[in-house]
């Protein structure tokens, strides 16, 4: 990190440092890539075509589909967590490799193979270019380190239109750090009505003693409430409740599939013991 | 050493003392430049080639308390400024209280207090008015019409801006980590701004009569 | 005037110019010049003497930000570098985006996203709009209204430019097309590349002309 311009500039002769042949592992063509030093996949894209060591007018789109897909797999063998930026890339490059392989179907909507990778490649160049630019831009003579203005600066009767100084970025955080501290003493919780457990508890146990067998759940929930909001609060309420009761030996609960009704029946031989 | 490299040298010594007296942000002594130089380098001799060089220039060398300086040329000085006319800091609730304005105008001042939850001292408008940043922009239509508060053709100029629209809104401060401490859930409880065009506050009128420019805002 | 009253005069005003700028760390336009001078002075000739005049020395008289300073000369930055002043400490995604902003501008932050291929971090914009070297320049008029941004004069005076025009490779960036406007749908090449008909905003598109006024903030 510390000779950053350095090895930025470095970075444009060689292959990227990131992407690394290691010898000790067993299969030596293997490419261990470091994902953290990556930003995004077109970035790694960028630093596959590097190790082509050709021009970047002249890459082989399909030997980079093929690396791109290479370092995604290792990277899942690796169990290294992959942003679904990479996965989508990973994707549509595969599609790009299909594509490309077969004979092209004439269609008018689509667009062709070839039109596709070059605009891959379009963007790779694109991306390239403004980071030797960057390169070029750090590497120059800077204000404060290289060269340097007047250090004991008089003041000068130069008329301006402003005897303020402020800078936009101020100005901007004034405003920020005002809505700051106006979030913080803004926050309300509105009450809500709610169905509370207690009352589902007890809904239920009454209601019980008329079901006789497996009931649905659905059907002890309190009828024509129009708040969906507290409709929602019973529901969770009541399942709570439920799961309670069975808890504590009353009921028996039965669900036969995945978000099917959840049946529910007094336990048999309750009432003796009650 | 050939004279010529010498002098060649000589030169490239004074340059460096040059620069060094230039960049440096409080008087050099000898010895300091000197540690700067090659050595055995004869920096009294080099200063006062380079005091001499300047002697009748713009800026002159000048020694004070021992240490070597430039000093613009004394018979210059009457392009000092005067120290009255220093440029100054806006104290931080200028800053914002302007910010709410820009954000919020037209605004009143007890709208500004209320946005800010706190009242606002005597002098704050009148310090952001005078820095010709916000301008009256004619009462409100309510009770007690109160005065309400905009920025100027000044402040878009100072900041670059073509309209008052041009401020970032909330969702682009957010993004652009201004808002860093706040969550993003939260940001639904702040309204972002939208500038109150519909409405348009009164003109100044008749009993000020001196509104004549306020009113072309 | 005789021919030598008007020889002192010249030196007069090239002493004035030389004071102004000598007591500057900030660079000057030659219009704020003019103004400290006596009037029907040439003050671009006056100025490019002073730049003669200071060609070899340890201080130079550069053009930055299409205005004048006086700074030290780039050949003795190696003397004069302060290793203990940490220069600022950028990101590479922040030297990237600075890049972007500078060669695209006004570019917003969707476009910088889609050059680089990833969703730019919080906070990275904020960092270059406190180092002064970025500023929201407006507004795109486009779907969203999205904020553009550039680059700023600190940004010129940093790196020693005196335009954005002056930006190292710009014209071979542009002839490679790879400054034609940006395409935003993420992915971009995923879908057809509309059309982009929108209305340039702002000054500094890609005709020449127009970015003068941008340079000058």
């Amino acid at each position: 990190m510390s000779d950053k311009t350095e090895s930025e500039n470095r970075e444009f002769e060689m292959p990227d440092p990131r992407l690394s042949l290691r010898q000790d592992i067993e299969d030596e063509e293997r490419l261990i890539v470091d994902i953290d030093g990556f930003e995004g996949p077109l970035d790694v894209l960028l630093a596959l075509s590097r190790t082509q060591k050709v021009d970047l007018k002249q890459i082989s789109i399909l030997e980079l589909v093929k690396q791109y897909l290479d370092f995604v797999n290792q990277a899942r063998t690796l169990r290294l967590e992959l942003a679904a930026d990479y996965l989508v890339m990973a994707a549509w490059l595969a599609y790009l490799k299909s594509r490309l392989l077969l004979p092209d179907e004439e269609s008018e909507d689509e667009i062709s193979a070839e039109e596709l990778a070059a605009r891959l490649t379009y963007q790779l160049q694109r991306l390239g270019a403004i980071r030797e630019r960057a390169a070029i831009l750090m590497s120059r003579n800077q204000m404060g380190r290289d060269m340097f203005a007047r250090g004991l600066p008089e003041h000068i009767n130069i008329t301006r239109s402003h005897t303020y100084d402020l800078s936009i970025y101020d100005f901007l955080k004034a405003y920020s750090q005002h809505k700051t501290r106006e979030a913080v003493a803004d926050i309300r919780i509105h009450k809500r009505d709610i169905y509370s457990m207690d009352k589902a508890f007890k809904r239920l146990s009454e209601m019980l003693g008329i079901a006789l067998d497996w009931t649905d759940l659905e059907q002890f929930l309190p009828q024509g409430i129009e708040d969906e909001q507290l409709n929602k609060s019973a529901k969770a309420s009541f399942f709570t409740a439920s799961l309670e009761m069975a808890r504590i030996g009353k009921v028996d609960l039965i669900q036969k599939q995945i978000f099917g009704p959840l049946m529910i029946r007094k336990r048999k031989g309750d009432d003796e013991n009650d | 050493m050939t004279d010529d490299e010498n002098s060649r040298d000589n030169h490239e010594q004074l340059r460096i003392c040059e620069a060094l007296l230039f960049a440096s942000d409080r008087p050099l002594s000898s010895i300091a430049i000197a540690e700067q130089l090659t050595e055995g380098s004869d920096v009294e001799a080099i200063l006062l080639n380079l005091q001499k060089k300047y002697q009748n220039c713009g800026v002159n060398l000048v020694q004070v308390a021992g240490k070597w300086m430039f000093q613009t040329a004394a018979d210059l000085a009457f392009l000092l400024r005067k120290e009255e006319e220093k440029e100054r800091k806006l104290s931080r609730a200028a800053v914002e209280t302007l910010s709410i304005i820009a954000y919020h105008q037209p605004v009143t001042r007890a709208e500004i207090e209320d946005i800010r939850g706190v009242g606002l001292s005597k002098g704050t408008l009148d310090v952001l008015m005078e820095a010709t940043w916000i301008k009256p922009l004619g009462r409100r239509r309510t009770l007690g019409r109160p005065m309400t508060y905009g920025t100027t053709e000044d402040f878009l100029v100072h900041f670059g801006l073509n309209s008052v629209k041009d401020l970032p809104g909330l969702a682009e401060l957010k993004a652009a980590g201004f808002l860093d401490n706040v969550n993003t859930s939260r940001l639904n409880f702040l309204s972002d701004i939208e500038p109150d065009e519909e409405q348009p506050d009164l003109p100044m009128d008749d009993d000020e009569s001196s509104s004549e420019e306020q009113v072309i805002s």
